[in-house]
């Protein structure tokens, strides 16, 4: 697969796999319902996989996300490389010890002695009603964890690039799919996308915008807003957010003195908080105002459409932040 | 089973009563969803009217239950006000939970419906909380904690039966095992052949059911309900079942053999009790009739009432967090 | 109890437990090894509850988290205020699901009808050589996650005040009690410390030292120190951590013009980054400089005494950052 | 039992022999924390001494296991090289993790001792892992879970089994029920007899056995791990045993009967194999003496080689984080 092709991220994550799983025979998947006698799948991610490489390497479990993340790092030890699917990200919570007690620190406690390979995949994000509990962006808690990287795409070409990554990469990586955009085509070239690099979505001498999965989408589409009223945003989509890219980041508000970071999940102790302090930390004399912040409202994420839509960050309110930003 | 305590003609008209409103509510559901009018995740209930009716047909008011996404059934058989569910569903502030939790959160504490939860597994755990408080309370209250069978693998199931039999306490434990977990069949979810047999590595007793057969279900409650109120102690009800539509609205379920879906539905639980309360002379067509359009009537009402009713005000976001409304 | 006292943390928690329990007959305590029987807790936290209040209300459990915190949730919907103890901080990670999906959430999703009035009593800490999963202070996540609260005593006054307050709290609050703390003694008053209220350790004019648990511990001798060097630091421990007291703090900062935040969680993603964040966004021309935080180093707790002495905070670490934030 | 394969004469002076050196190493560890010159949390293994013995004997180095915090028992069986250990235990460089897991995470991949947890049941997900690995791998390779009674009623033993025995895996659940749980007896801790009959409801074999008679542990793990080898799927195997030094050194006990306590002594297995291999005329006083004294001198050598390493440089907090050094 080398020529460019348009595809989804659903498309090009399942690309991804397959490439995967070709390449080397220790890639592994697991996860309920990833088997092709389980529709590969309940919105067909891993189709297929199953039927081509055997049901040995590519297995449904039953619903047991602590069993599913113990049999991966347990592979993970004596060199496979499994992909487990943890079906939503509110689910992580009855896996948690598993991730952080023993994927993230694992390599660290023996000494570098071991080591867990393994890629965490997962999807998640508000507006399909799905109410408090098959919403939430937990991403925040796996970066405060040490050991564990956190990769979050924001389109099926970065989806692709970023796994195939994640699942060469030594250590555990927690693989964030922004179930808003699964169904959004892009242009997919198949190259390997390194983690820890984020990626200037367009340049603007203004302010930066900061973001990642699908707050880079409404960044750009709010870079939009404010180019009509003469402000040029830079956007990044940061695409790992740990280790996240400092160098891009900085050197951008280094140039524009301003900068306003993004994410759906809620504002409060979340990824913008880190990425706001290094930047004052780091950029004092530069910055012409305080780094602002756009976030998902402190609640639970609400049923009700009016409460859903208010509950997530837009265009609308990351153009107010940029003004408030310029202000 | 031969020895259970069997339901009287009156109850088996109630039990039917129940069932019939939670297959016509069902269907008329999907007939909003289809109509596009309602959007949201829905579990189809049809096909499993029966086990929440014979175990409403057990408890009081007083009694507590815990359920799951696929839930409604067990909501409407406990009584579950039709507008409060229909607002609900429609997101708007009549609902029970003010549009706020959605139809995988429905609550309804006037009548001891106290959490409906989207995480497989965690009715149990809160289950015999409420059990817990039940017996403190020493009213002879129950807790009834409904799951699947796919829910029956998770950690919580181990967990919480072992400190319910440990404790001694007023709870029960109904596996509604409608032999599917999303995609996944309890054939290939586990190697043991029922779940109720897994009772006895907790000291609690455990049976195996038709869960379809008003009989045999409404039996295995009144004991269990019985060793519940005499304070003896929890139990496990395997109550076996089937879900004709798929795992939610959409899921077109080609995972399911063909013939099994057939053979399935022929045995529809509900057009059979209707046929033998009329074989036994408990009712006639006219009488069934009447109760039908009376249903359908009333959730007519209910639909109208729900969508008549206003949207939430942006303001709920900051309210229901904590005790207080948020600044 | 009103004339003050001389005692330890764990003498102010286990009075505390007992007020609460004597004012309260709904007030339960519930946890591996607390009753009695058991001696009453592995450090005697608990000691002497089950015999003064009997069994039934403070309870022993097996080792089984998840149905430790579901029996406190399902208690606390029906009127009870169970005190769950999570015997380390690490082992909140195979309860993460019923403490963040169900008590975190079902005040909000049931629209107001139901609350989880419980805490949950936790110790944590590093210092005692036990390395990896035993030492994690992981208030960061549960900060991130709205509709439950977070209160962190830095000594037996406020430990005895802050959980009374806690107790009597219509919502969840995550209690944590630092390990390295426990056995110093400190004078008690017996009176109920609101939460959310931050204290003022002592005044200064110079920079703002912001903490809670040990780190304000390690803060005000790191005060003492500048002092000596002529530099007036007014420490503050916020003693809530979530939700934090903004106006003590703004007021303080707005004051000296210069902060400092500190914690032994790990620094990056950790409490100290929102807290920063905030300071900057509303104090921005009060500010002579960055805000600095000092935090755990960006690894598991090692166990090597060297290395877990480097990977905390301490007054000269502190103090280091507060030259920073002068210069 | 009485038809279970015996272990020959040279196996069990190999038995004694490991039984020895756990004994008089756990016993020189003691010694050193009295002296306060190891400070560490420590989980004595007296008394369980037997069980890892009997493992070993049928276990080769390409096999697998999964210990606990109380582990070194089931280390040293395996081979864990005494030098790495004490290094380990004193925090030094030529530990076998370089000082940094410390005794709770004690690792050995040559050996095939991939993890050592200090989480309550966390053994068995990851030694399930390794079993799936190994039975991918095909070289007729044993994965052994080693964890407590107290660890048999948390999530993850459930989640384990089902999908050991679900997956046909090669993994040996070895419950060593030692009667308590830090302060919790087993009685007190669920309500049935022997945590073996829960097998059952997994579809999988379960034995209990005696684990202090060096021919009914023998046996049980001999046809255990022929049946892993074969492919015929999981055991679980538990090893009735008694800890003689409460749950960590400085736990006097208090909860255990003295009678109980002094039963168990009087039945010191070590002792007991020893007096039996001179009846059975397999070894004479003066043999065993010369054993017990090459063993004396050895664990003398790694003592003072373990402390004779150098303590590790701070630099370590940012090496085996990830795979490469951090910045
Ligand atoms: C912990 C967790 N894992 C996975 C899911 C996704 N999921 C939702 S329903 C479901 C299947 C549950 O099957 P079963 O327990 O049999 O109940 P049923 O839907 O058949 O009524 C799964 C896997 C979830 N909600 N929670
Ligand atoms: C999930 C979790 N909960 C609680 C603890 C605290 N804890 C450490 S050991 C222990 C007792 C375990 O008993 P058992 O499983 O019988 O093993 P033993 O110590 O007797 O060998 C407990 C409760 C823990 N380490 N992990
Ligand atoms: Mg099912
Ligand atoms: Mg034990």
């Amino acid at each position: 697969m080398t020529n460019p092709k348009k595809m989804n991220m659903i498309e090009a994550v399942n690309a991804a796999l397959h490439a995967a799983c070709e390449a080397d025979a220790n890639v592994l998947v697991l996860g309920e319902d990833v088997a092709d006698r389980e529709e590969g799948g309940v919105v067909g991610v891993t189709r297929g996989l199953s039927t081509k490489f055997g049901d040995d390497r590519v297995k449904s479990t039953p619903i047991s996300e602590q069993a599913i993340m113990g049999a991966a790092i347990g592979a993970s030890l004596i060199g496979f490389r499994p992909v487990a699917e943890i079906m939503l990200m509110n689910f992580v919570t009855v896996a948690m010890d598993m991730i952080t007690n023993h994927a993230a620190k694992l390599r660290f406690m023996s000494g570098g002695q071991t080591s867990v390979p393994i890629v965490i995949r997962t999807m998640t994000g508000s507006g399909f009603s799905q109410g408090g509990q098959h919403s939430d962006f937990l991403e925040a808690w796996f970066a405060h964890t040490p050991g564990i990287k956190v990769v979050m795409p924001s389109n099926p070409s970065d989806a692709y690039g970023l796994l195939l990554s994640a699942i060469r990469d030594d250590d555990p990586v927690m693989f964030v799919e922004p179930m808003a955009l699964y169904w959004t085509p892009g242009e997919v070239d198949f190259q390997p996308v390194p983690l820890g690099k984020a990626r200037i979505v367009q340049e603007g001498a203004d302010v930066t915008i900061i973001s990642y999965s699908i707050g880079a989408v409404h960044s750009a589409a709010a870079a939009v807003e404010l180019a009509k009223e003469g402000i040029a945003a830079e956007v990044i989509d940061l695409r790992t957010v740990s280790p996240w890219d400092r160098e891009t980041v900085l050197a951008s508000v280094k140039k524009t003195g301003r900068a306003v970071v993004v994410h759906e999940a809620v504002k409060e102790y979340g990824v913008g908080a880190e990425i706001s302090s290094v930047i004052h930390e780091q950029l004092w004399s530069d910055l012409k105002g305080p780094v602002q912040r756009v976030g998902g409202a402190y609640s639970p994420v609400p049923f009700a459409k009016p409460l859903e839509q208010a509950f997530a960050p837009n265009a609308a309110s990351i153009v107010a932040a940029v003004r408030a930003a310029l202000a | 089973m031969s020895n259970y305590p069997k339901p009287d003609a009156a109850t088996l008209l109630a039990m039917y009563k129940s069932a019939a409103l939670i297959r016509l509510n069902d269907e008329r559901v999907i007939k909003e969803m289809t109509a596009g009018r309602l959007m949201m995740p829905f579990y189809s209930t049809q096909g499993q009217e029966i086990i929440p009716s014979a175990v409403a047909a057990n408890l009081t008011d007083e009694d507590y239950i815990c359920t799951i996404y696929r839930g409604t059934h067990d909501m409407l058989a406990k009584g579950f006000p039709l507008e409060a569910l229909w607002g609900e569903l429609a997101g708007r502030v009549n609902g029970s939970c003010k549009g706020k939790g959605g139809p995988m959160h429905l609550t309804y504490p006037q009548k001891g419906m106290m959490v409906t939860t989207g995480i497989v597994g965690s009715s149990m755990p809160i289950a015999v909380g409420l059990g817990w408080g039940a017996k403190l309370k020493g009213k002879g209250q129950v807790s009834v904690a409904n799951f699947g069978d796919g829910a029956a693998n998770i950690g919580a199931f181990h967990e919480s039966l072992n400190l319910a039999a440990l404790w001694d306490l007023p709870v029960i434990f109904l596996c509604q095992n409608n032999r599917y977990a999303e995609h996944t069949s309890f054939a290939n979810s586990t190697r043991v052949k029922n779940i109720s047999m897994r009772a006895a590595g907790y000291g609690m007793e455990g049976v195996t059911v038709n869960g379809n057969d008003p009989d045999e279900i409404y039996g295995a409650v009144r004991i269990a309900v019985e060793r519940a109120r005499a304070g003896d102690g929890p139990t496990l009800i395997e109550a076996m079942t089937f879900r004709f539509n798929g795992h939610l609205v959409g899921d077109a379920a080609g995972y399911i053999p063909r013939d099994e879906l057939a053979d399935c539905r022929e045995k529809d639980p509900v057009p059979a009790l209707r046929t033998r309360l009329i074989a036994d002379g408990i009712a006639n067509e006219a009488d069934l009739a009447g109760i039908e359009a009376e249903i359908k009537a009333a959730i007519e009402t209910a639909v109208a009432a729900g969508y008549a009713g206003a949207l939430p005000d942006i303001a709920e976001l900051k309210r229901d967090v904590f005790a207080y409304e948020l600044a």
